[in-house]
């Protein structure tokens, strides 16, 4: 059978058949495992691409590894959605010392030596929720920001974009609790914020479960119908459904770039060039245009 | 007279741990209404048969009869239905549980799966008014002293109203007045017609209540013979292979200078409340002399010992002088190096690290001197081990077993070992030969004579009234923390240290 | 804390001597600080109270189980992720293919207890230490609950076979372990908690079956020369504590309304350190559910004071540990 | 695995026999398992293998301060959390106030010494046990963390006054650490590492405080009553793995070019994990530096496979599971 791989990988220099190897940094998160299933659907769309999923276990070293792992077996192309930008730079310049082009997902490396990065924008995403919640409130209110890590870049995106986005109107975050991405602690932090506060216009979160469990914890309280939720990611099965059921109002999508990433695989293998940078588009999911698939930013 | 038929019977019984043969064909047999001793020395086998009768272990050649039916008890629960009923060795109590949850254990009264606690305690109390002995039975076992908790035991094996019942050393925590109420126990369990097998290494216990005696001698059937026909000398002939002159060859002593001098001392409890556990003790020992300390369970010797080697801290208070230089010693390390050494009374708890091979256990308490600068000199190390292994005449297959495969006199030999190599002035004795066979005995008893000539002071706590007697130069008895009498080598009789253990307190404090 | 309580304090330390005694003055000490610092009255509200019982419930539920595998002297770092797997098991089974809660519940129990079947086996039949068989078992059953729900919550958004979502019903059963009852005061999970409380303190105090577990941890040989079961107990022992994470893996599910593959990471710690806080002794052999109730309230309340006040995460943290310290040290028996 | 490889395992068992053949047999199975499923004959290249051993090296490191704890009867949940106290102490001083490795690194190696000397306080002065001990210091040190940190990465991004991000070079020491000599094929911290290993194999085989570890965890009263200075000897035990730990931190913070207050979550369960199939036993008393080495490299080679082998997430972890178990039980000491 080793027989039979080489052939598939002489195939593969002769251009119609490749190998991509995708280094995802955790599995842990739904969006990230949104991500993979996005890229294997996308990938299996065209038969002459087979791709490799590795998962590093929030484990930088791992990481670094797993890049090595496919430069040594000679994979067409890398993508790769880093845990950390620093340390992940080397190994991905070494990758494209090698020959092997690299496509950053999400989360970027430092300096240029890569082939193409495709993600959104935390902070503009932040600033829309943020720009949205004043205007839904009329520019007055009281807002409970649920904080996901603010060790990870995405939750300090977030939360420093939210508070551009309120910044000049009347909106008052009187709450803020790190809820480390976790339902259950969202929902704990929002029963300590319903206790003392009597009055909570808004909820602002910076995932879907967050806003899920804040609703939840509303909602035993019987105050679920005076407060606003909004969130971020809008994966399908989650935050979307989430607006679909009349749960939270509004979520923003934070896109995975799964279908992009292959797209631009397939150009990059073709030989065409590519923009160095892709920056996704966000959509954002309310009531009125869930059915719709909602609408862009 | 026994009747002709054998309650219990075991014939050619084979038994191995791993590749050690420890029973060779050996067989036993013990009818109603008997005292069956059983006898050897340390390691011979006579726990391991008595755990084969008692279903503990069960892979071994041979057969057992109960009544004349072939059994193989295949555990604890099955061989109690088939009437055995064992006093283990190693007291098979649960500490931090109460007497009446232990005397319950594994058979607890119940309704409807639910424990009758109160039926328990009622039934305890019972059971232990037997006994002679009237403790709280809703007192956790750990709380109580080691003599109490063996009669415990014992009232653990009575409750199953076993026709064969077992004994495995039952009396090396006892007092006397406690032993005595067991062997009244013992006759009247013996009118009852049920089998008593009885294991000890206490010469005066098998003297005084063997009907028949089997000894067994490195896992090999020695004998049975009626008790009548196997005095003292020849018994220890059959266990140990040889002849022993005498039991208690306490040389002639040439006692030199004070060597320990104790006043006011005293131990107070953790909570520092109540009464001390050892009142203004005073006391002193020359070099070259041996001190014995007689008393009864709480006499407060063994606190005593603890106390001048630091083991307490600053529970214990006193002033003390080693040779006319004040002593004022904080831990045992201090205690070490001034040249104290204290042989705790239970080696497997406080004396030896059973997991660590002979060579370490012999050298931990010198480890300082043998590895200058901190490191360690492996080869002398070792060498000094053999030079200890030789001159107690320590038997093991080698210097790196684990303690913890020792049997129990070898184990009490690498304690002893540990406290010489740190070439002590003042020995502190805790019962130096708990559970050792008379062999060992001996030997531990010619050392003692062997390190005085050498001009070392000995404090020997026994409470074996004849070791006490024949060893010490001099006695000193306690009842209750404080010294109720001192007595000259020629004063001490088993009567007159007994009333004092008692707390008769004695006009004549002189000598 | 100013002298004035102290002494009382004190009195009740003294008095009481107990574990029991002792378990309640670190929980005291906690409840004093939270009426110390404590933002716009929270303390004095019920709304505070009545959250932090139905919170510390499922934690208490835990706790439980894992108490009674304490006493044996062992431990079981698997209830986290059994949580999960249950969880996800349950979620699947009543939301995704809509089985009634009447099967899936004993179906989710008895995954529950098969998991700890399996950690007791190997810790007790085959004699594996207990901190590495459960580890095994953590990391097994964290495997199984991912490959169970293909890494994906499993929610009321179902997936259909073209990729898109369908939006099914919250199961009822679901409802009902999420709602209050009496005038809206009682959570029902904090119910569940109590009966399972209730429950295991008859197991241990009361049955012939607990007095085991206690020999068993007190002096494992003592306990099997004494004709005690111990292989058979010591299982029994983790089975129970399996099903019980298993009642709280399905209150969990209830409350999140989805089952998540990646729930209860680290819930083996806080069990234990409410077990421990208590006044349950790791070495086995002492404790019970009473004192682990006293540590529940304990825990619960420290959480739910730090998160009143919305004290910063590395303040929490570094809080949480000094308090455990400081509540562990309170209830030390005096040696010399 | 065939017959004709089972003889010579078992010639190899029966003659070793010894607690390191057990464990040689452990991690012979998992090499066995590597040659069979060997995705792209990736086991005969030299880059896994030299990768592994990279990787390894800052698991080992923290596994032999992990021994040394464990010989005594405790363990060290801190280790984790301390390591990344260190990481991010280390990189604050060295990259963001630029100060020279030459104080920054003693500084650090101190941060770890001081956490282990308060866990090991804790333990051996005060008597608390030592999995609560250390699970306080392990939340109060990742507290600690976090504050120090503020809650972000300490990386070469430096966040100026005014908000924006101006990037400093990567301190020297950090990239000396994360190279390779000898043609490539060995990085600086397998050597590290090997150094640790020996100094701590010396110090625990070949110097008097060794013994005493030994002696505490086999029987803490007999070794005080010996003289051994049991509270200084395990209070060392523990500050002595503070500072591996810290020097892992060291090293996973020049790995990773910088210092993350989230590193080191589960860290403890790793070491543990690597310690106790090497074949230490957590009761204490018995073990060694050697025997951990083993575990390093079973632990090394089994995630190395599964990783090579791109077996996805649950798999892995269920497989983890599977043979955790299998390794534990090959080398379990036979009772009869
Ligand atoms: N658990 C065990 N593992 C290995 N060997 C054992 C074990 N128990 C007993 N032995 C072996 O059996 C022999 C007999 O032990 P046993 O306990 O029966 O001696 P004993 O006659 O009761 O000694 P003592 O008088 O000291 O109580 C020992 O010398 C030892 O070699
Ligand atoms: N792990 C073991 N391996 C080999 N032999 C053992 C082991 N454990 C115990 N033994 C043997 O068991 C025998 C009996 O052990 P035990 O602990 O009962 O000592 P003992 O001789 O009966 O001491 P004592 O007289 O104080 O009761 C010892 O002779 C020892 O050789
Ligand atoms: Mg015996
Ligand atoms: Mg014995």
């Amino acid at each position: 059978s080793s027989g039979d791989k080489d052939a598939t990988r002489a195939a593969g220099k002769a251009r119609d058949f490749y190998t991509i190897g995708m280094s995802q940094c955790n599995l842990g998160e739904p969006w990230r495992v949104q991500m993979n299933a996005d890229l294997k659907a996308a990938a299996d769309k065209h038969p002459n691409i087979e791709i490799v999923f590795k998962d590093a276990q929030n484990d930088t070293l791992k990481q670094r590894a797993h890049v090595e792992e496919f430069v040594s077996a000679g994979v067409d192309l890398l993508i790769i959605s880093p845990k950390e930008a620093a340390p992940l730079t080397e190994p991905v310049a070494k990758a494209v010392d090698a020959g092997i082009p690299v496509i950053v997902l999400d989360r970027a490396v430092q300096g240029d030596n890569y082939t193409c990065f495709i993600g959104a924008d935390n902070k503009l995403i932040g600033k829309a929720a943020g720009a949205w919640l004043a205007k839904k409130l009329g520019d007055k209110g009281k807002v409970v920001e649920l904080k996901g890590l603010m060790t990870s870049i995405p939750g300090h995106d977030r939360h420093s974009g939210f508070l551009e986005g309120i910044a000049g109107s009347g909106l008052e975050v009187i709450f803020e609790a790190d809820m480390k991405w976790l339902e259950p602690d969202a929902r704990k932090e929002m029963d300590s914020a319903l206790a003392r506060f009597d009055t909570i216009d808004a909820v602002y979160a910076h995932n879907d479960p967050g806003a899920h469990g804040a609703y939840l914890a509303a909602k035993a309280a019987g105050r679920e119908k005076d407060i606003v939720f909004v969130g971020i990611d809008a994966l399908p099965q989650e935050g979307v459904a989430y607006v679909a059921q009349g749960i939270l109002s509004a979520t923003f999508q934070y896109p995975t770039g799964g279908a992009e990433a292959i797209d631009t695989a397939l150009r990059i293998l073709a030989g065409e060039e590519v923009p160095k940078k892709i920056v996704l588009g966000s959509r954002l999911f309310t009531a009125d245009n869930v059915k719709q698939g909602g609408e862009p930013l | 007279m026994p009747p002709d038929k054998p309650l219990a019977a075991m014939a050619g019984i084979h038994k191995h741990f791993g590749g050690v043969e420890v029973l060779r064909d050996v067989r036993f047999e013990v009818f109603g209404g008997e005292v069956h001793v059983l006898a050897g020395e340390n390691g011979a086998g006579k726990s391991t048969l008595i755990k084969i009768l008692a279903g503990v272990y069960c892979d071994f050649q041979g057969t057992i009869e109960i009544d004349g039916r072939r059994v193989r008890p295949r555990s604890p629960i099955e061989a109690r239905a088939m009437g055995v009923a064992v006093i283990h060795q190693e007291l098979s109590l649960v500490p931090s549980m109460s007497v009446a949850d232990n005397l319950f254990l594994g058979q607890p009264l119940t309704n409807r799966g639910l424990v009758r606690d109160g039926e328990h305690r009622r039934q305890a109390r019972t059971l232990l008014g037997q006994l002679g002995i009237e403790p709280d039975v809703n007192r956790a076992v750990e709380d109580l002293p080691i003599g109490t908790r063996q009669l415990v035991e014992i009232a653990k094996a009575l409750r199953h109203d076993a026709r064969v019942i077992v004994m495995d050393e039952p009396t090396s925590a006892l007092t006397a007045p406690e032993v005595e109420r067991l062997f009244a126990l013992i006759q009247c369990l013996k009118a009852q017609g049920r089998a008593i097998v009885y294991i000890t290494h206490k010469m005066e216990e098998i003297e005084r209540i063997a009907d028949r005696i089997t000894v067994l001698r490195d896992g090999l059937w020695v004998g049975t013979a009626p008790a009548r026909e196997l005095p003292t000398p020849k018994l220890i002939q059959w266990m140990i292979g040889r002849e022993v002159e005498s039991q208690f060859p306490r040389h002639q002593p040439r006692p030199g200078p004070v060597l320990l001098r104790v006043e006011d001392f005293s131990v107070f409890d953790g909570s520092r409340r109540g009464r001390p556990l050892v009142d203004r003790v005073s006391l002193s020992v020359r070099s070259g002399e041996i001190l014995g300390i007689g008393g009864l369970q709480g006499s407060g010797a063994s606190e005593l010992l603890m106390g001048l080697f630091g083991g307490y801290g600053r529970l214990a208070q006193g002033r003390a002088w080693l040779d006319e230089t004040p002593l004022a010693i904080r831990s045992p390390r201090h205690a070490i190096r001034r040249g104290i050494a204290l042989l705790t009374n239970d080696r497997k708890a406080t004396g030896l690290v059973l997991s660590m091979s002979i060579v370490a256990n012999a050298t931990m308490a010198d480890l300082a001197r043998l590895s200058p600068g901190g490191w360690r000199r492996p080869r002398g190390e070792w060498a000094a081990a053999a030079r200890l292994g030789r001159a107690l005449n320590l038997r093991a297959a080698s210097l790196g077993m684990e303690a913890g495969e020792l049997s129990g006199g070898n184990q009490q030999k690498v304690a002893l070992a540990k406290w010489l190599q740190t070439d002590p002035r003042l020995l502190l004795l805790d019962e130096p030969t708990r559970g050792v066979d008379v062999g060992a005995k001996h030997e531990i008893y010619e050392l003692m004579n062997q390190w005085t000539s050498r001009g070392i002071g000995i404090i020997l706590i026994t409470s074996e009234m004849p070791e006490l007697l024949a060893m010490s130069d001099r006695i000193v008895v306690m009842h209750r923390g404080r010294v109720t009498s001192q007595l000259s080598r020629e004063e001490a009789t088993a009567d007159r240290v007994l009333e004092a253990a008692m707390g008769k307190q004695m006009e004549n404090l002189a000598t | 804390m100013n002298t004035s309580e102290r002494t009382p304090l004190r009195a009740i330390a003294t008095s009481l001597g107990s574990p029991a005694g002792r378990a309640l003055v670190a929980l005291l000490l906690v409840l004093v600080l939270g009426g110390v610092v404590n933002a716009e009255g929270a303390c004095f509200k019920l709304g505070p109270h009545r959250g932090m019982l139905r919170q510390a419930a499922v934690c208490g539920i835990r706790a439980c189980g894992m108490t009674l595998v304490i006493i044996t002297g062992g431990i079981d770092l698997a209830v986290g992720s059994v949580l999960a797997l249950v969880a996800v098991s349950f979620s699947l089974m009543t939301i995704h293919w809509a089985w009634s809660a009447w099967l899936a519940a004993p179906l989710a129990l008895a995954i529950g207890a098969a998991c700890g079947g399996v950690s007791g086996t190997l810790a007790a039949r085959l004699r594996l230490q207990p901190f590495i068989a459960t580890l095994a078992m953590m990391v097994f059953a964290r495997g199984m609950a991912k490959w169970v729900s293909g890494g994906q919550k499993i929610s009321t958004a179902v997936q259909n076979a073209d990729g898109t979502y369908r939006y099914v019903d919250v199961p009822g059963v679901f409802r009902a372990i999420d709602s209050r009852i009496f005038g809206d005061n009682l959570s029902v999970v904090t119910l569940i908690f109590l009966a399972c409380a209730a429950l295991t303190w008859i197991a241990l105090a009361r049955h012939r079956w607990g007095r085991e577990l206690y020999a068993i941890g007190g002096n494992e040989e003592a306990a099997r020369l004494s004709g005690v079961p111990v292989v058979w107990a010591k299982t029994l022992a983790y089975v129970v504590c399996g099903v019980l994470v298993a009642v709280a893996g399905i209150c969990q599910a209830a409350q999140e309304q989805q089952g998540d593959p990646e729930a209860g990471m680290g819930y083996e710690l806080t069990a234990i350190a409410i077990v421990v806080i208590g006044g349950t002794n790791l070495m086995g052999g002492r404790g019970g559910i009473g004192l682990t109730l006293i540590g529940t309230l304990t825990i619960g309340y420290l959480d739910k004071i730090l998160s009143v006040n919305a004290v910063p995460e590395a303040g929490r943290l570094v809080l949480t540990g000094i308090i455990i310290v400081a509540a562990v040290l309170t209830q030390k028996r005096r040696r010399w």
